[in-house]
């Protein structure tokens, strides 16, 4: 394992970590799905580290890709009163 | 410490964070990204079992494993954020607000 | 044999596909033929299970390390009998209940129960007869979603909450299990559970893979510090969703415990744990029923009985716990306790069922299920209850009901093995169960002021809740076949079992 | 963050940290060199009819753990049709053309994601690739002609929709179910035209993916009778 492969490994692990435990403590909903994805497309990348590159596709696919888009659907969607009238998403900030 | 020690080891520590998510978390969608990390963690590990043995190819099994609980994960996901919408539509909350458990 | 095997969870899901297409006109017929043939099904396989012994099924014919093998033996066949019986009498009460009263047309929430009742009855077919750690994940999920599912049928706002706390334990209790099956395929590269019972040795490894699914699996059956999601889900959904969930489902994650702690960890359990389990049981039967004394109303006073005679079931395991393997009187007193609790598994499922269809039943007519609205029940709906009467008997396990031959081995085996605290226990909870069986019938047997609140009910429900009242007490009479019928392939043998090897 | 009290922040991250200390011992005392599965399935591998490894544990030899992954994917998306009170995506607002540039890019990108979900089908048998992966990217196609105006799902009739969500599952079970006539154990395809079965399998398998990862996204979006739908 050449040095450089250690420090890739290290970054990726390290950025999992991190942005797994900021992904639930930022206060705002839209911040912590687009992280989400982000932490998604990180475990992809890991995957492909760990040789497993289709798997790895299927996972960046389903895991960040289809997961994200639902949560981002969710989140655009709850910020609105419960009778979804034609004015935009209300600024109030999402119940953290 | 073999990467593949690394990973199953981060594997670990971010299903701790997920679980802790999901218990701490009120608004339903952090539960159900909580509930994604912590699948996310118990499929880093699964694979870092799969890449452990260095032959010509890694163990196909666990990764078979793996895609099956991602997909099974990602149909759990979608079943809760449908039921999540709906509470919202119906309560107009985003939490369970009697009594949080 | 093997041409029927595998037709047990074919059929059902067969089915379900078969409703979710059909036509709305056609949806109750289909779904009634898809549940008697799988009920016939299942009766076949016990007849030929009884002619031939257990039986290892390879799916696609590949042995198992790689392939998934799947197996029938008695007490496999019991449960998928359990699940039929109640199944086919749910089913005949659901064609009823979600008619609507003045059109008779199936409402939006019966076309829709059709399919994840199916699905469900085939998930809970699949995982009697897994035997595969990673294919009881599958099936695990596949039987939560269509529980929660069918919890949120309703679509009210007790149910839609109470069904997304069951989904998040479902699912917290998935991924737990998911661990402790992957930390096992990384110790012994092997999937199947009577090979990996013969590989698995006691270490750290064994004991954390052993406490994360124990953990899982505890939360899906809803034990006793583990049951928050229970009692708003089984008492807030539609009467036959209560009665699938109170007597079919939680028993399936029961079922594999008791799998998983036979077939695979049965050198890896200590006595510590095996009395932490019954301690556990126990707080859970002692403080279930005096929850289901203190209630209002009736179906939330069953939701909290389900959650106390779950307790009762977790009996077997500081038995045997306490019995090395080689000791051949213990060994008998395991195998005691173990027909006492898959016993008392039987009358529960369907006392319970009985029980939960007769509060439908009540809610239709009456329009509510509070305790003190249920003046003047005898008179009004003599049939309802009869057969709460007659589950209440086999609940608190009177003789000659199956209730009292489940309560009557496990108290028997408890006291040959020398643990005689835990029939403290038992006598205690069929004193409190009797309490508020009781509770419940003085309100029925109350003169009824106003006949005209009573809206007349189909005839089919009440028959329906009372065949299976009959059923939880006539299993107590011809108890001897059943239990021949349970030991097929000797279930509750601890000493470690020979790799699966030549079966194949 | 949550409206929890301080403390109960301390005691479940105190929880978490023990319960990540004692994973990770457990994790360090792991054998490093294990048997694995890996040998065994290298051996199976030329039965198997397909090059792949994971394909061939994914659709022969487990190929009933992935019969009922498609079950519990149909059952995900019952939930959704019951919880948006729906039968199909007939009811789903139709969104207004886009623009002719996005338009134009549309007409172009859709048959050529068209293209590459076919290409990772049939690549399933050689190298990566394969049903689930395939579907994602359908059903993308589907989400984007959606999104673009363009008629998708809920141009289809209710029973047609119905259709390709359960064409997947039941090919499976058709196809495993066939074998049982020939007293072959369930989903025991014949060693000569195993890869032909798979193939069709994945085909099947595809197309109802496609819809399900389609459905689960539009399914949630606004319908026409909103106004009614208030409970």
């Amino acid at each position: 394992m050449t040095s450089l492969e250690w420090l890739m490994d290290g970054v990726i692990m390290l950025a999992l970590i991190v942005l797994a435990i900021r992904v639930l403590l930022i206060p705002d909903l839209f911040r912590a799905v687009f992280l989400f994805i982000v932490f998604g497309l990180l475990m992809a990348l890991a995957w492909v580290r760990l040789d497993a590159p289709d798997i790895a596709l299927a996972e960046a696919a389903i895991g960040a890709g289809l997961t994200g888009v639902l949560l981002l659907d969710a989140v655009r969607h709850m910020h609105r009163p419960v009778s979804p009238t034609t004015q935009p998403p209300s600024e109030k900030e999402a119940a953290p | 410490m073999t990467m593949f020690l690394a990973y199953a080891v981060t594997g670990m520590i971010v299903f701790a964070i997920g679980l802790y998510g999901v218990v701490i978390a009120r608004h339903l969608l952090r539960k159900i990204i909580a509930l994604n990390i912590m699948a996310g963690g118990v499929f880093l590990f699964l694979i870092s079992i799969a890449a452990r043995n260095s032959q010509a190819f890694p163990d196909p099994v666990p990764q078979a494993m793996l895609l099956t609980g991602v997909v099974v994960a990602l149909s759990a996901t979608a079943f809760a954020i449908a039921l999540a919408r709906r509470i919202y539509t119906v309560t107009g909350s985003a939490t369970l607000s009697d009594g949080e458990r | 044999m093997d041409t029927i095997f595998p037709w047990i969870i074919l059929l059902p899901l067969t089915g379900a596909i078969a409703t979710f297409l059909v036509p709305r006109a056609w949806v109750i017929r289909t779904g009634m033929v898809t549940a008697l043939l799988t009920s016939c099904m299942v009766f076949a396989a016990a007849y030929f299970l009884h002619q031939n012994g257990p039986v290892h099924y390879a799916v696609g014919s590949w042995a198992a390390p790689l392939g998934i093998r799947l197996y029938l033996d008695g007490l496999a066949c019991v449960m998928l009998l359990l699940t039929a019986v109640s199944g086919i009498f749910i089913s005949v009460y659901a064609c009823e209940y979600f008619k609507d009263k003045t059109s008779g047309v199936l409402k939006r929430e019966g076309i829709m129960f059709w399919p994840l009742w199916l699905f469900l009855w085939g998930a809970m077919n699949a995982l009697y007869v897994s035997g595969d750690l990673f294919n009881m994940y599958v099936l695990l999920e596949l039987l939560g979603l269509s529980a929660v599912g069918l919890v949120a049928l309703a679509g009210t706002r007790t149910v839609l909450i109470a069904g997304m706390r069951y989904l998040i334990a479902a699912m917290l209790g998935s991924m737990s299990y998911l661990l402790g099956v992957a930390f096992l395929y990384a110790m012994h590269s092997a999937l199947d559970t009577r090979m990996m019972g013969a590989l698995i040795e006691p270490g750290m490894g064994a004991a954390i893979a052993f406490a994360l699914m124990t953990i899982g699996l505890l939360l899906k059956t809803a034990l006793f510090p583990l049951h928050f999601w229970l009692p708003p889900a089984h008492a807030g959904s539609s009467a036959p969703v209560s009665a699938i969930l109170s007597a079919l489902v939680v028993k399936g994650s029961f079922y594999l415990l008791l799998r998983l702690w036979f077939d695979v960890f049965h050198n890896v359990v200590t006595i510590p744990v095996g009395q932490f389990l019954g301690a556990l049981g126990a707080l859970a039967v002692l403080w279930g029923s005096i929850q289901a004394i203190r209630q209002q109303r009736l179906k939330m006073l069953v939701a909290y009985s389900t959650v106390a005679q779950l307790g009762y079931l977790f009996a077997v395991f500081p038995v045997t716990a306490g019995a090395p393997p080689t000791d051949g009187v213990l060994g008998q007193w395991v195998i005691e306790s173990g027909k006492g609790t898959l016993y008392h598994a039987l009358a529960h499922a369907f006392s319970k069922a009985s029980i939960f269809l007769a509060a439908g039943i009540m809610v239709h007519a009456l329009g509510t299920d509070q305790l003190s609205r249920m003046r003047g029940m005898a008179e009004r709906l003599p049939l309802t209850t009869f057969a709460m009467a007659l589950a209440g008997v086999s609940l608190m396990g009177l003789p000659p009901s199956g209730g009292f031959i489940g309560k009557w081995l496990m108290m028997h085996a408890v006291l040959g093995s020398g643990q005689w605290w835990w029939a403290v226990v038992i006598m205690t909870g069929s004193l409190l169960t009797a309490g508020y069986m009781f509770m419940m019938l003085r309100q029925a047997f109350q003169p009824c002021e106003d006949p005209s609140l009573f809206k007349p009910v189909p005839k089919t429900m009440e028959w329906a809740a009372l065949i299976l009242a009959f059923i939880s007490i006539g299993i107590g009479i011809r108890a001897a076949d059943v239990l021949d019928l349970l030991m097929i392939g000797s279930p509750f043998l601890i000493e470690p079992i020979a790799a699966v090897g030549g079966a194949l | 963050m949550s409206r929890f009290h301080w403390s109960m922040h301390v005691v479940c991250a105190t929880a978490a940290t023990f319960l990540a200390a004692v994973l990770i011992y457990t994790v360090m005392t792991l054998p490093s060199e294990p048997a694995g599965l890996a040998r065994l399935v290298e051996d199976f591998m030329n039965v198997s009819g397909v090059e792949h490894p994971v394909t061939a544990v994914l659709l022969n030899f487990r190929g009933y753990d992935t019969w009922l992954e498609l079950g519990v994917l149909l059952v995900a998306v019952l939930g959704m049709l019951l919880f948006q009170r729906q039968n199909d995506l007939r009811q789903i607002v139709r969104m207004p053309a886009a623009e002719p540039v996005l338009d134009w890019l549309i007409r172009l990108i859709a048959p050529m994601m068209a293209l590459v979900s076919g290409y990772l089908l049939w690549m399933g048998k050689y190298s990566s690739g394969g049903a689930f992966q395939a579907g994602v990217v359908l059903g993308a196609a589907c989400v984007l002609l959606w999104l673009s105006g363009h008629p998708s799902l809920e141009s289809l009739s209710g029973r047609v929709f119905r259709f390709l969500l359960t064409v997947g599952f039941s090919v499976f079970m058709i196809a495993g179910a066939l074998f049982m006539l020939s007293k072959q154990p369930f989903l025991t395809y014949p060693v000569a035209t195993a890869g032909h079965w798979i193939l069709l399998i994945e085909t099947a398998a595809t197309f109802s993916i496609a819809v399900t990862v389609a459905a689960l996204i539009m399914g949630l979006q606004p319908t026409y009778s909103e106004t009614e739908d208030q409970p």
